[in-house]
């Protein structure tokens, strides 16, 4: 599944970039993270419960690392979920663009997603992950302001 | 495929099962028909720890005629009872025309239409019908009852007004204005099956013969119902001709940004949104 | 997981009055399959789309698959072993008499959905009768003698 | 009502009244004291190392039994057989990998089972799913059946370089230079993707050991309980006697049911016999998708040669098919595929060559055609490009090419997938295509009928192609009949019974020679108890095999009433006859005496039986033919095309067959029509959509679309008879032909209506998605 987007933040680019390397704030950017801690460096791990339409309280265990950063333009974002509803796997390619004081964000992930998750809900999944996406990048651009 | 375990509370009264969900907060679910949730739940997909069977609720059920020829519709009223209602057949056409295209009998027969409102698949029929018709939605919780217009109603994908404590209680419909003509049209894989995309259509006559105001939702091709808005004023104050219906079309199309899935590229449910915007108003042409 | 909750559900099933408790996330279907043994109704998909479940509550047609049986309280089941009496049904003969059913695993449903149809809709045409079981996936027959059975039926119980 | 049970006749069926009224048993509805259930804990991944599984939080839910993964089967486990060992063709190379019980170390599909939960409910058992813990290190998935060939490629089986199962040449004459001088080549890459059989029931098994008598009884949904019994007795250590297997009702198979072993179908058997409880496993729908067999997906570059009267000089193929994650079933349906294509056409040139492929999806084994559907869609396609090219009529091509009523036994010189030479054992083509273009309203079509329609806005097309198939292949069934004091007859065989009326056509088979009627027959099928000899019920070839052993049983035991007669009337055999249940001297009506006090005088209480005779008018005989029998036919179609909506709608629907003699046209049709409705959703609705992680995108009946009562239209039937010289009754098989055509017809009409300048039709199933796409002019989208 590819999910190509952008996002236009109401805070400046290096505030955005920084913003984002915070666990608490790029948890943020995952909806449902309850948990997300740094591991090492740029890599975090935590947990996600997962509420969309017919799918209720799906438990996820989540992984995300962030790569191939360039301060303060783009990143690579890697992120795992796994969880008995099934697994996400995937990276997103981040290109950060100034935009006046504003900051865009432009966006491409290509994610991976089996199990349940995958096999039933095929018709849903595009607009769960356009949707995710969003909801999560608004609930970071609240926390920068 | 079998649902995993739950506490299961069956109120007596729409007061009771407020407290229920506001004690289970967001592991409760409300089960109207059961014909979207308990799939879910057989998957394993949806696995609330409580659920509050809203099925002892008579005085949720029932089609009640306005004064003014609108209705109010219990949120508990099963879809086979809209469909064979005369009331409805008379006064919102565009109601009995839609529940034929809801899945399939045996669906309609312990579906509901609070159900179908609440649960806000962005394929499911009701809702926008329910917009073009301008519907208020009646909503109850533990702070007492409120109403909220439908266009205030959907939030996005699976998401409304409704809280989690919160109970969609009833709909109401106003009559349709003087001079309106209705229309549906929708494609899907095979009959029943959940749209590849959808129309519901609502053009209010001028007594000089344009369009006084015209409400068009979409189905099936975005995170709900999606109202087309800009082909809804390009319609305004014109007649509905090969041209405005044509340009209308064009604005719909142009305005979505549909998902794709298997059955359908996002390519293709946009240009089925288009075909079926035509269509639709072809037919609401005098 | 404590102590599963258990509820009371009564009833009756083909005229028979049952009284059971049974833990609420139940199914209908196993249900009535399984404590009550009425093995004619069957299962095919539990999601509410194959329509092989299909059994008569209240006298319309239900997906069994997508009822918890606690849902069933204070409800009249009709299951296909309800359907014949002494004689088959003019609904079952015509199956027999037009080749409507190979497998028969589908038949159920089909026989339970078309009764209350054929109530509502006494002569029905050809198209109306195969939107009636557009809603019951049959995957030997084709369909075809399944329409020619159900005009058959209507035609006998219009005598 | 009286009907005639004769062979022939349509007469109703036996089994209707039990299935009708709720009171058939089917696998599901065995229901056994102190019975557990199970449930599988599969695999999420395609392919991946197993690193760990945890049992102990399931085995801690109360109500959870036992719980095993792959080390705790011991000794038990094993890979199963390889069930089709590869035919004698010269030019084959083949490695076989079969699926495991449970999977250990590597998970090589989604949904491969990786542990079994015994608990007091399916219920608990599926709670008690969610609490293993399995650590999956995934691998790169092979998802693709060209991806599988790739440099690149991720091994599936680590024991082989590659993931190449097979790599198999068969040849007639000489391709290259028989057509170094062809007036046209037409070349193009055909793909086909994949399907489920989708029966409404889905597997189940149900296993009880009595340890007291140490038997086993197992209820399986299986198409061959024979073989399932005896292999299942060697596997457990067990006499064969001491396993009873039964086939109960099944409910549908077409084809993924004879799949042996399942998984489930080793362990059930074996955790009764460890737990000395019975136990119950019905697959649901979710797990069918991908525990149960599928198949279709093939990629053929094919070349047809003709010369300018559009007579074919050869045909060249070469395709790849994917097997899945193993290959049980060997090289059944490629072959099929391969010998298919050949169709009713006169080839004198053939070169054919394909790879089997692994993959990190759910095992390939036959569904309803096989492999058939593949070679008449690439036959027919290139047959139709070639006319177009030519100019010529889209009917005569095939008609320039048939093979004529004189050629028959017709050697194609290549192996099919019974062993034995491909050769035609009978068939008469042109006649089919005359019948069909007739009923289809061909001459007026083009001429009147489209224009029509297209002065009305409508785009309509037609279509028609001819196809055949190898049916009733060997290598044996048998049947014993015996005429019980009641005067009724009993029938036991070994083939299972999925929904073809097995229990009346067989009935009327043994109804005809011994004069009663076929309701007076009682058959049993499918219970090792009562007849254990014998394969199974696929590839269309009850009726054929074990028809013919009903037959022939019949007969054998007509032969015993007519001396038992002669004896207890006092007259000659041969003025005997036998009608009505009884034997009458011919023209003295009073001379008589009815099959049920002959049956008591065969089995006296008191006397001497003659040494060396037999008790009973009681006898078993076998049928095993020396090759399959070649059905053939042509179906017509016209349809419409909505260009705005890229839906299609079938107006009319003509198929014409030739199934040889028929025993009972009415189960016929039923058949017929189910196979083209079955055709239909491979044609346009049915599609198995796999992502690049090899994961299966639409595991329920919401997304993967099997046809409707409002999909599949009325069907226009007319029979031609050529019988098989192959057998006594002449007939031939019939089960999967509906099936076979129906993605070419499809493509020929879809292009058809479109007009010349229609896109190519070039893969099935054809979605309107796929159709929208070419209306956009996006070939390659």
């Amino acid at each position: 599944m590819i999910i190509q987007s952008e996002y236009l933040f109401d805070a400046d680019r290096p505030t955005v970039y920084a913003g984002l390397q915070n666990p608490e704030i790029l948890a943020r950017a995952l909806p449902g993270t309850q948990t997300l801690e740094i591991v090492e460096g740029t890599r975090y791990a935590g947990e996600m419960v997962v509420s969309v339409g017919p799918v209720t309280a799906a438990r996820f265990e989540v992984s995300v690392e962030l790569t191939d950063l360039v301060e303060p333009e783009s990143f690579t974002m890697l992120v795992g979920g796994k969880g008995k509803a099934g697994f996400v796997d995937g990276r997103a390619d981040v290109r950060l663009e100034d935009r006046g004081a504003q900051c865009l964000m432009v966006y491409k992930a290509d994610l991976g997603v089996g199990g349940r998750v995958a096999s039933v809900g095929q018709r849903l999944l595009d607009s769960v992950g356009k949707a995710m996406s969003q909801r999560g990048l608004k609930a970071v651009d609240r926390m920068l302001q | 495929m079998k649902p995993a375990p739950f506490e299961y509370v069956r109120p007596a009264s729409v007061e009771e099962a407020i407290s229920a969900l506001t004690e289970g907060g967001y592991a409760a679910k409300a089960l109207a028909g059961g014909q979207s949730l308990i799939p879910a739940m057989n998957f394993r997909l949806a696995q609330p720890a409580v659920l509050v069977d809203l099925g002892g609720l008579d005085e949720l059920r029932g089609i009640h005629p306005r004064d003014d020829g609108g209705l109010v519709i219990g949120a508990m009223t099963l879809h086979r009872e809209v469909e064979h209602s005369s009331l409805v057949a008379e006064h919102l056409p565009l109601l009995a025309e839609v529940m034929p295209w809801i899945a399939h009998p045996q669906i309609r027969n312990r579906g509901t239409v609070g159900g179908s409102l609440a649960h806000a698949d962005p394929a499911a029929e009701l809702p926008s019908v329910m917009q073009v018709l301008d519907a208020v939605l009646h909503v109850q919780g533990p702070d007492g009852v409120r109403t909220v217009p439908i266009d205030e109603f959907y939030y996005g994908l699976f998401t409304t007004a409704l809280e989690p404590d919160e109970l969609l209680t009833a709909v109401e419909i106003p009559p349709l204005p003087a001079g309106s003509r209705s229309a549906f049209e929708e494609v899907s894989r095979r009959h029943g099956d959940f749209a590849l995309a959808g129309v519901a259509a609502v053009v209010q006559e001028a007594e000089d013969g344009t369009v006084a105001r015209a409400r068009l939702s979409l189905l099936s091709v975005g995170d709900g119902p999606v109202l087309a808005e800009r082909a809804m004023a390009c319609l305004a104050g014109r007649t509905l001709t090969a041209e405005s219906i044509r340009e209308a079309a064009a604005l719909t199309s142009e305005d979505l940004d549909p998902p794709g899935d298997i059955h359908a590229s996002a390519e293709f449910r946009r240009h089925l949104a288009g075909v079926l915007t035509t269509r639709a108003l072809d037919r609401l042409r005098a | 997981m404590d102590e599963a909750q258990r509820v009371n559900v009564g009833g009756s099933v083909n005229g028979a009055r049952f009284e059971r408790e049974v833990e609420p996330r139940l199914l209908l279907s196993d249900f009535l399959r399984h404590d009550l043994h009425l093995t004619g109704t069957h299962v095919g998909c539990e999601h509410g789309v194959c329509g092989a479940c299909t059994v008569l509550v209240d006298g319309e047609a239900v997906r069994s698959c997508l009822m918890l049986a606690v849902q069933a309280e204070g409800c009249e089941i009709i299951t296909v072993e309800g359907l014949a009496g002494d004689d088959l049904h003019p609904i079952q003969a015509a199956f027999h008499e037009e080749h409507g059913l190979q497998c028969g695993f589908c038949t159920p449903g089909i026989l339970t959905s078309l009764l209350p149809f054929l109530r509502d809709h006494p002569d029905p045409d050809e198209q109306e009768i195969r939107e009636a079981i557009s809603g019951n996936l049959c995957r030997c027959t084709g369909y075809q003698n399944i329409v020619s059975a159900v005009k058959l039926a209507a035609e006998q119980m219009r005598k | 009502m009286t009907r005639s049970s004769a062979i022939g006749a349509a007469t109703r069926r036996n089994e209707d009244h039990r299935l009708l009224t709720g009171t058939a048993l089917y696998v599901d509805d065995v229901h056994l004291e102190g019975m557990l259930h199970v449930a599988f804990v599969r695999s999420d991944y395609a392919h991946g190392l197993l690193r760990d599984v945890n049992l102990s939080a399931a085995l801690a839910l109360p109500g959870v039994i036992a719980a095993y993964a792959a080390d705790d089967l011991g000794d038990y486990w094993s890979p199963g057989p390889l069930l089709v060992p590869p035919p004698p063709i010269e030019r084959c190379e083949f490695r076989s990998a079969t699926q495991v019980p449970l999977a250990k170390d590597k998970v090589r599909h989604v949904g491969e089972a990786i542990a079994m939960i015994v608990a007091e409910s399916r219920y608990i058992a599926e709670d008690a799913v969610a609490l293993v813990e399995v650590d999956i290190e995934p691998l790169p998935p092979v998802a693709t059946t060209e991806g599988a060939l790739a440099e690149d490629a991720a091994r599936i089986h680590d024991q082989f370089d590659s993931n190449q199962a097979a790599h198999v040449v068969q040849e007639k004459g000489n391709y290259e230079t028989a057509t170094a001088n062809a007036a046209l080549r037409v070349k193009r890459r055909f793909r086909m993707d994949r399907g489920a059989s989708a029966p409404m029931e889905n597997r189940g098994i149900v296993a009880q050991w009595d340890e007291r008598c140490a038997e086993l009884t197992i209820w399986d949904t299986t198409q061959a309980p024979i073989p399932i019994r005896n292999g299942l007795a060697h596997m457990l250590g067990l006499p064969e006697t001491h396993v009873r297997v039964i086939a109960p009702f099944i409910g549908g198979g077409f084809g993924p049911k004879i799949m042996m072993f399942y998984p489930e179908e080793v362990l059930l058997p074996w955790a009764a016999m460890q737990l000395k409880r019975p136990l119950k496993w019905i697959e649901d729908r979710q797990e069918s998708f991908f525990a149960t067999t599928q198949e279709r997906e093939q990629i053929h570059d094919a070349e047809l040669a003709v010369d300018s009267d559009g007579r074919i000089l050869g045909v060249r193929d070469s395709f790849l098919c994917d097997t899945g994650a193993y290959n049980p079933y060997g090289l059944t349906v490629p072959i099929n595929s391969q010998c298919t294509l050949l169709g009713p056409y006169d080839v004198p040139n053939y070169w054919s060559e394909f790879q089997l492929v692994f993959t990190n999806k759910p095992i390939v084994t036959p569904v309803r055609g096989a492999g058939r559907q593949h070679g008449v869609f690439v036959m027919e396609r290139l047959l139709d490009l070639a006319a177009a090219e030519l100019g010529l009529d889209r009917a005569e091509i095939r008609r320039r090419n048939f093979l004529p009523p004189d050629a028959f036994p017709h050697d194609h010189e290549i192996l099919y997938q019974d062993f034995a030479p491909l050769v035609y054992d009978s068939g008469n083509y042109e006649p089919a295509l005359d019948k069909a273009l007739e009923m289809i309203d061909y001459d007026r079509f083009e001429s009147d009928l489209q224009p029509a329609y297209q002065a009305n806005g409508r785009t309509v097309g037609l279509g028609i192609v001819s196809y055949v198939e190898g049916t009733g292949v060997g290598p044996y069934e048998g049947a014993r009949v015996t005429v019980q004091t009641d005067g009724r007859v009993c029938l036991a065989t070994g083939v299972g019974t999925q929904g073809q009326g097995h229990f009346t056509s067989f009935a009327q088979l043994v109804a005809e020679p011994l004069g009663v009627s076929a309701a007076e027959v009682d058959v049993i099928t499918g219970d090792t108890s009562h007849f254990n000899w014998g394969t199974g019920t696929f590839a269309s070839r009850g009726a054929v095999v074990a028809g013919n052993a009903c037959y022939a049983a019949a007969l054998a035991v007509r032969g015993k009433v007519l001396a038992t007669a002669a004896q207890a009337l006092e007259a000659d055999e041969s003025d005997l006859e036998i009608e009505g249940g009884c034997v009458n001297v011919r023209g003295e009506p009073d001379r008589t005496i009815s099959l049920g006090d002959l049956a008591a005088r065969a089995n006296p209480l008191r006397g001497a039986v003659t040494p060396g005779t037999e008790p009973g008018l009681e006898a078993t005989a076998y049928f095993g033919p020396e090759r399959g029998s070649t059905a053939s036919g042509v179906h017509a179609i016209v349809l419409e095309i909505d260009r705005e909506t890229a839906q299609v709608d079938i107006l009319r629907y003509v198929v014409v067959h030739d199934c040889g003699k028929v025993i009972n046209p009415m189960i016929v049709e039923g058949q017929i029509h189910g196979g083209v409705a079955h055709g239909i959703g491979n044609a346009f609705y049915e599609e198995l959509v796999f992502d690049e992680g090899a994961q299966l995108m639409n595991a329920s009946f919401m997304d993967y679309l099997v046809p409707t009562a409002t999909d599949v239209p009325h069907i226009e039937t007319a029979h031609i008879t050529t019988p098989s010289p192959l057998n006594p009754l002449g007939v031939k098989g019939v089960g999967e032909a509906g099936a076979i055509p129906v993605g070419a017809l499809f493509a020929q009409a879809i292009e058809n209506a479109l007009g010349a300048d229609a896109p190519e039709v070039l893969e099935m199933p054809h979605s309107p998605n796929r159709l929208f796409e070419l209306l956009q002019g996006d070939p390659d989208a």
